[in-house]
């Protein structure tokens, strides 16, 4: 679940959008509740005495869907409709009774792989900016 | 009536700060005293005098015995006696002049006069009359009247200390060396005016040394010795 | 004007004042025996504890011991100034003393403090808003007794700054202004704007001169034998005590070493910490 | 696949959200049950700078309807920039009517005035408030402030009149005057200026007051004590108007603002831009009485 | 004509905006893309996120193209757009420990689990103008990412870590002042309710979070200047991003996506509380929404300083710290002064004059008493 | 259990609120809600629950005491998201008809500093009306928002409701505040800064 959502957050939405289009016509789609904009209140903690408080509010999208039958539902961060629904659609589907998820699954490594890679480049770029005690004492 | 019963009344000093020395201050004390009736207590200094005087008074705590005290509400013991209570007597019965006048500053001679009678007289400037009308009979200067009695001399505070101890017509009067250090005439005066707190009822209780004092005053003498009653004598 | 037993003006019994987290056995582990008023188990601090007493109409009640005694924990939580940690009080003239008063909403608190009771502090900005003027002082402690008539108010404030010997052409000037004996003059004023039947006097001639100590000293003597207003006077100074009050409290520790009539704790004291005090002093 | 709805947000009517209007509903009950006591609530985020009559609109947003003609001033004109401002937002969000016509309005906001004309009781008047606080000149902490209020500890509040009066000869407040309601709390009626202030007392409309900044609301309802605090023998007084008139119309007995012409010549206008329409149309028009007002009747105005 | 009210009103306004508009765009120049503002903008983003108060880039892009770069404006249009949106998720406690960090940072030691990573800083920049940036092309951008993403060889990519942190350490090691159990531990929330004096910690934090940086900076830098005397040391200050988590409708558990957020633990040396008892080190806690050190830097200073009211300094007393940082708040109420306030005014000049009236009066009895004393 | 449909939460809620803060403001004026096409279960009416429809939400608490029938909580949790709650710490109470008030000596008073921090009872009775009905108590009203008197009639409330309330308002500004509906969809209210007194008639 929650690589799946992390996936079809982090992922361009170009790829996701045609995905989700080329499967839809397959499935009867019933929008339940249409992508709309709402807030998360974000609950933060102090990281030494544990002390809960309220950050902040985060822009979010919203998107309820029913997918022959069965319900999903698509959440993601920032005014992002297609998105929503597009993990709404995939939450469904995901969900649903002896559906076959092969191409799901093709297209969930693919784009993770993706999002990882572009993760670790930048990741490396910012671990050259540590500073290294060691080679200073050596000059 | 008796105004006072003194009985096995004993006063014993524990010093903690001197290593829990004891000092016997008095021991065995018994008498009694008519109202109306002046007594003169005598002795040698360090005989006891001052100290029974405080433990009537109750500036002394007195270690045992009974001090039965007849006030105009009925009688009580002056050694248990609750601490209200006797702050009460002092305002209305029980009046006690030291040997010394307790200064207090910036405050002038007529208006420490006046301090007890001022509970009882509210208009003070009638009771300032009465005071100025004391302090001439006294012979104090009329230009000492309004002075502060800090700066006076030995006999001009006593002037102050008597005046101050009567005026107010005490009920029961316990006083300490009235006429020493005063001249022959105002020692008249003094001994007069005690004689006409006596008239009104009055009970005296006196320390002097001064063999004059004494005989104009006194109906009885007791002597005391190392703390102890050596001799009751009537006077005729 | 028999004395009467059940005349008393105020009653406390067993007040107590804790900092801290107590345990059952902070109160055995404090006090004079043991030179200390914090508890060696808990570390709270034990600023009074056990005070009993009562006061009549007219007396004079002197509380002295040294700095951190507790004497003055005793007339905060009187006038309420503290929370008390236990006990109670009671006061004649509210309710006929049936109600105790340390028990009492804060409005009716604040209504005893401003009728039936002054309070003079050691500084005077504890007792007087130095925002408004002497007369303003004044005026604030008769508005809350209910007096609406600005004329009355005035009359009323320079009949009290007079009787203070304020000068009167002062009494719309700041107490900022004023010198120290003066300001203290004002806060006497203000706490007995109402003829309150009790006042507090808490270390009220500490750190003025001598001879502004001297005037402080008779004007309160002078309300006493003039209003016979009851006072609880709290001070380290055995010749302040002398002057001005009639009993005395002993505090050490936190607790009541002793007490009596203030000639007798004076020239016959009992308990060895005021034989000690005593002869330090006289 | 859906079509790409993105940045195309919808505002719900009346702007806030129905869970915050809600809890403005619940708090303006709370805050009628009891006259003059200042309710915190949430206050959201207004379009409308803090200060700029934020706590106003909340009520207003909070409180309005669909059938609801809604009037707005500021000073007393419906004309000010920044009433037209509010009266645009309100009427955007809301479709309702508007009007500049007094009698015609159903909810009225006001920053600093009340009507000349008389209110009834199926009005609302709105008042916007800068600082709700009347014992804030006379204590600087909140908390204070509050226990104040608790405990109706309000002698100081009175020892400040005594004061302004010892200074000057008079007590020196001004718009705004504090007034004590229900015989319990001491309110601010907001600045209004202190010929409004008796119009409060008894009155057949009920009175909401918002302080969107201070984060508190309070109410005055209809037929509730509001009386100006003052003492036996110094009293609150209106302002004087005694030897002006409205150049306009020639009208005394309404609340002048005093102008300067291009050539600094000062003179007087009724404040009230539509009592001032009426007066000058010679409309008939139904003004608020009170003994203050009746005294300068006596004077011959 | 003064400020009398004129049927004008509402025609200025709308000419006043359509000015305004104007000198926005005027010269004709090509409009900033939402796309540039966010990118090229990024920290005055982050900075109005933080005082609106919610995290939405392209939003906080938007309200400060619309408001010209004026950050204090912008954070305020995105507050009042956040009061049209019902809240429908409360996320789960974001956990800063799992952070993907980009810059982690600690004055207290000189090494630290993971290491000091610098990241994205310009502290050790020399602040020269740099007029290149005047002629900049999208080939000079272009060959710029070039040549910094040639500098790590793809095939020796060192693997992703989260790092422990330093307050941990002191934490184990039991030098850290325990919970002090009498403190206010509820959880409020001030865009819910008006706060309420004394405010529990939650409600400082979020106030703080929240809070115009400026402000805090003055009140965070006048306790570290002396007045209430708090003389903190980083222990550790990190920029990076957080997951977000809620539940959906149907109860489980959803990733939402990510946010980025400051974060800063400064240690204070604290004065023991009591006899006998050490002196623990007290951590004062900031986190904010997107990269503003500055912030977290003053706000937990500021933490530490208001858990101190005894200390009698502005920045000690909560109720001052936190209804003066409050930017939208000072800002909406500092401008009101422009409003008109003639009705007011009125009301004082009518009490001014008679009191002037009355002193003139007052003199002139009095010259007069002089005239006559004179003459005697 | 359903979401009622024909409920628009928007302007009905809008509307609905309106006459309560005019009942509010002024005691004693009996309001009537539009009639809507809701169906509350058996013994809640409709006037009480289009109170609770307008004031409650996720924010809020409420408890019912005395009602039979565990559905109406979840008709109440289902149409307003509000959190069912002990009557000592809920901000709404639901009476039904003739209850007695017992128990809700529990419910919240406030504090002298936010006095608002209060319960609100929302109570049903049988028939409210400006005009004597039978086995009615009359209410007289006296207080802000009531020119003079206010009087109302009300058949179906108990006298030991209004007991109670009274006891519970001694310390103002401490105190709980009262709406009263009937199956007519009418509504009064007696806030806390109102006294009053009332009589049996007939």
């Amino acid at each position: 679940m929650e690589e799946q959502d992390f996936i079809l957050c982090e992922c361009e939405l170009e790829p996701l959008r045609d995905f989700v289009a080329s499967l839809e016509g397959n499935f009867e789609v019933v929008i339940a509740k249409a992508p709309s904009t709402c807030m998360t209140m974000i609950q933060a903690e102090d990281s030494v005495e544990f002390q809960d408080f309220y950050l902040g509010e985060a822009l979010t999208t919203e998107c309820e869907l029913v997918v022959n039958g069965q319900r999903g539902y698509g959440i993601c961060l920032g005014d992002e409709p297609v998105r929503g629904y597009c993990i709404a659609f995939i939450d469904a589907l995901t969900q649903l009774p002896g559906a076959d998820l092969k191409d799901i699954e093709a297209f969930l490594t693919q784009q993770y792989q993706l999002i990882k890679q572009a993760e670790q480049l930048e990741y490396n770029q910012i671990m050259r900016t540590r500073v290294d005690f060691k080679l200073m004492e050596q000059e | 009536m008796n105004i006072l019963e003194v009985n096995d009344l004993s006063k014993v000093f524990n010093l903690h700060i001197l290593n829990n020395k004891k000092i016997e201050a008095l021991s065995d004390i018994n008498f009694t005293m008519q109202e109306g009736e002046i007594i003169g207590l005598t002795g040698k200094s360090g005989s006891g005098k001052s100290s029974l005087m405080k433990c009537i008074y109750r500036t002394y705590l007195a270690s045992s015995g009974q001090i039965i005290y007849t006030s105009k509400d009925g009688s009580l013991d002056l050694v248990k006696a609750d601490d209200h209570r006797v702050i009460e007597l002092r305002k209305t019965e029980i009046n006690y002049c030291s040997q010394f006048l307790s200064v207090i500053p910036r405050v002038t001679a007529v208006d420490v006069v006046c301090e007890n009678l001022f509970r009882i007289e509210k208009d003070k400037d009638v009771a300032r009359t009465k005071a100025k009308e004391m302090l001439e009979e006294l012979a104090l200067p009329a230009e000492l009247f309004d002075a502060f009695p800090v700066t006076f001399s030995g006999g001009e505070q006593q002037r102050i200390n008597v005046a101050r101890a009567i005026i107010a017509s005490p009920r029961f009067l316990l006083i300490d060396e009235p006429t020493a250090s005063l001249d022959a005439r105002t020692k008249d005066v003094v001994i007069d005016m005690i004689l006409g707190l006596k008239q009104n009822g009055t009970s005296v209780l006196c320390i002097s040394h001064d063999e004059y004092t004494l005989e104009r005053l006194c109906d009885r003498r007791i002597d005391l010795q190392f703390g102890r009653i050596n001799e009751v004598e009537v006077v005729e | 004007m028999a004395f009467n037993e059940d005349n008393w003006l105020l009653r406390v019994r067993n007040l107590t004042k804790i900092y801290g987290e107590p345990n059952d056995r902070t109160l055995d582990l404090t006090g004079p025996e043991f030179g200390s008023n914090i508890c060696p188990e808990t570390e709270s601090i034990v600023a009074c504890a056990d005070i009993s007493f009562d006061l009549y109409p007219g007396e004079v009640l002197g509380i002295v011991g040294e700095s951190g005694s507790g004497k003055s924990t005793v007339v905060k939580m009187l006038y309420f100034d503290l929370e008390k940690t236990y006990g109670s009080a009671w006061l004649k003239p509210y309710n006929d003393g049936l109600l105790d008063i340390l028990e009492e909403s804060n409005q009716r608190k604040r209504y005893i403090r401003n009728t039936l009771m002054g309070m003079v502090y050691q500084n005077p900005r504890d007792g007087l808003n130095f925002g408004f003027s002497s007369g303003g002082n004044i005026a604030e402690k008769l508005i809350m007794a209910g007096q609406m008539n600005v004329a009355s108010i005035r009359e009323r404030a320079s009949d009290l700054l007079n009787k203070t010997e304020v000068p009167v052409q002062r009494m719309d000037n700041r107490p900022g202004t004023f010198s120290g004996g003066m300001q203290q003059r004002v806060q006497i004023s203000k706490a007995i704007a109402n003829n309150p039947p009790l006042l507090f006097l808490d270390e009220v001639t500490t750190g003025l001169d001598v001879s502004v100590q001297a005037k402080v000293l008779d004007l309160i003597r002078e309300l006493q034998t003039d209003l016979g207003i009851a006072m609880i006077v709290v001070s380290h100074d055995l010749s302040v005590i002398r002057m001005l009050t009639d009993r005395v409290m002993v505090m050490k520790n936190g607790r009541i070493v002793e007490s009596g009539l203030t000639d007798q704790i004076l020239q016959d004291p009992q308990h060895e910490y005021s034989q000690l005090l005593v002869s330090s002093l006289l | 696949m859906i079509e790409n709805t993105k940045y195309t947000n919808k505002y719900n009517f009346a702007f806030i959200d129905e869970a915050t209007k809600k809890e403005i509903r619940r708090k303006l009950l709370k805050a009628v049950a009891i006259p003059g006591h200042q309710v915190p609530y949430s206050s959201p985020e207004m379009p409308i700078s803090r200060g700029w009559g934020t706590g106003g609109l909340h009520i207003t947003l909070a409180v309005i309807g669909k059938e609801d003609v809604f009037k707005i001033i500021d000073q007393g004109s419906d004309a000010s920039v920044n009433a037209c401002n509010l009266r645009e937002f309100v009427n955007g969000m809301t479709g309702c009517k508007t009007t500049f016509d007094t009698a015609e309005a159903t909810l009225i906001q006001t920053r600093h005035r009340i009507t000349e004309e008389e209110l009834t009781d199926k009005q609302i008047i709105v008042f916007q408030v800068p600082l709700p606080e009347p014992l804030r000149m006379v204590e600087r902490y909140e908390y204070k402030t509050l226990q104040m209020h608790a405990e109706a500890d309000y002698a100081k509040m009175y020892v400040s009149l005594y004061e302004s009066y010892v200074r000057h000869g008079a007590i020196m407040q001004g718009a705004g005057y504090p007034v004590m309601v229900n015989g319990r709390y001491i309110m601010s009626p907001s600045p209004i200026p202190r010929w409004d202030t008796p119009n409060l007392n008894q009155a057949q409309t009920l009175f909401l007051f918002g302080a969107g900044r201070e984060k508190r609301l309070y109410a005055v309802p209809p037929f509730t004590d509001v009386e100006p605090l003052e003492f036996e023998d110094v009293n609150f007084e209106i302002e004087d108007f005694s030897k002006s008139e409205c150049y306009k119309t020639g009208y005394k007995k309404a609340f002048l603002d005093e102008i300067y012409s291009d050539e600094g010549e000062r003179k007087f206008v009724i404040s009230d831009s539509n009592f001032l329409d009426k007066k000058s149309e010679k409309q008939e028009t139904h003004q608020y009485s009170n003994k203050y007002i009746d005294q300068l009747q006596e004077y011959g105005l | 004509m003064g400020y009398v009210a004129v049927k004008g009103g509402t025609e200025a306004i709308h000419n006043a905006s359509e000015l305004a508009e104007f000198y926005r765009v005027k010269g004709d120049t090509t409009p900033i893309d939402i796309k540039q503002i966010r990118a090229q903008m990024r920290l005055a983003i982050d900075k109005v996120m933080g005082e609106g108060g919610i995290y939405a880039p392209e939003y906080a892009a938007i309200a400060l193209k619309q408001a010209e770069g004026d950050v204090y404006e912008a954070a305020f249009i995105l507050r009042a757009f956040r009061t049209t949106l019902q809240r429908n998720y409360y996320s789960q406690v974001i956990n800063t420990r799992e952070m993907f960090v980009k810059r982690k940072i600690s004055a207290s030691f000189r090494e630290i689990p993971g290491g000091q990573i610098l990241g994205p800083t310009r502290d050790y920049t020399q602040r020269t103008l740099d007029t290149a940036k005047a002629t900049e092309t999208v080939i000079d951008i272009k060959t710029f990412l070039d040549g910094f993403d040639a500098k790590i060889d793809p095939e020796k990519l060192e693997g992703i870590s989260t790092f422990g942190k330093v307050i941990d350490l002191l934490q184990q090691e039991g030098l850290l002042a325990p919970v002090d159990p009498t403190e206010d531990r509820s959880l409020v929330d001030i865009t819910r309710e008006a706060i309420k004096f004394p405010a529990p910690r939650s409600a400082r934090l979020q106030m703080m979070a929240r809070a115009e940086t400026g402000g805090l900076m003055a009140l965070g830098y006048s306790s570290q200047r002396g007045f209430g005397a708090v003389h903190p040391t980083v222990g550790e200050l990190r920029y990076g991003t957080v997951p977000v988590r809620v539940k959906d409708a149907g109860g489980r558990n959803r990733y939402i996506g990510k946010i980025e957020v400051t974060e800063n633990e400064m240690i204070t040396g604290s004065k023991p509380a009591k006899k006998g008892t050490p002196p623990y080190f007290t951590i004062g806690y900031g986190l904010c929404f997107g990269h503003n050190e500055t912030k977290v830097i003053c706000m937990s200073t500021l933490d530490t300083a208001m858990r101190r009211p005894e200390m009698g300094a502005p920045a000690n007393d909560q109720e001052f710290v936190l209804y003066h940082t409050e930017g939208v708040e000072a800002m909406g109420f500092t401008n009101h002064l422009k409003l008109p306030h003639y009705v007011t005014f009125q009301s004082s000049l009518s009490n001014t004059r008679a009191a002037v009236e009355r002193n003139n009066k007052t003199n002139k009895e009095v010259e007069q008493q002089m005239i006559q004393m004179q003459s005697v | 259990m359903q979401t009622e449909l024909h409920y628009d939460t928007v302007f009905d809620e809008q509307q609905h609120f309106r006459l309560l803060l005019d009942s509010m403001a002024r005691p004693g004026k009996i309001n009537t809600f539009p009639a809507m096409e809701i169906m509350p279960p058996v013994g809640l009416n409709q006037a009480s629950a289009l109170t609770g429809f307008a004031l409650l939400n996720a924010d809020t608490s409420y408890h019912i005491a005395g009602y039979n029938g565990a559905d109406i909580a979840q008709y109440l949790l289902v149409n307003t998201a509000s959190q069912q709650a002990s009557i000592d710490t809920a901000e709404y109470i639901f009476l039904p008809e003739n209850h007695d008030g017992r128990g809700l000596e529990k419910a919240r008073v406030g504090t002298p500093v936010y006095p608002e921090d209060s319960a609100t009872l929302i109570a049903e009775a049988e028939l409210i009306s400006e005009q004597v009905v039978e086995n009615s108590l009359g209410i007289t009203l006296k207080g802000p928002g009531v020119n003079g008197e206010a009087r109302v009639f009300v058949s179906g409330i108990n006298p030991a409701l209004l007991e109670y309330l009274k006891e519970q308002n001694v310390e103002y500004p401490l105190g709980i505040d009262l709406i009263v509906t009937d199956k007519q969809n009418n509504l009064f209210c007696i806030p806390r800064s109102n006294a009053f007194t009332y009589i049996k008639t007939n």
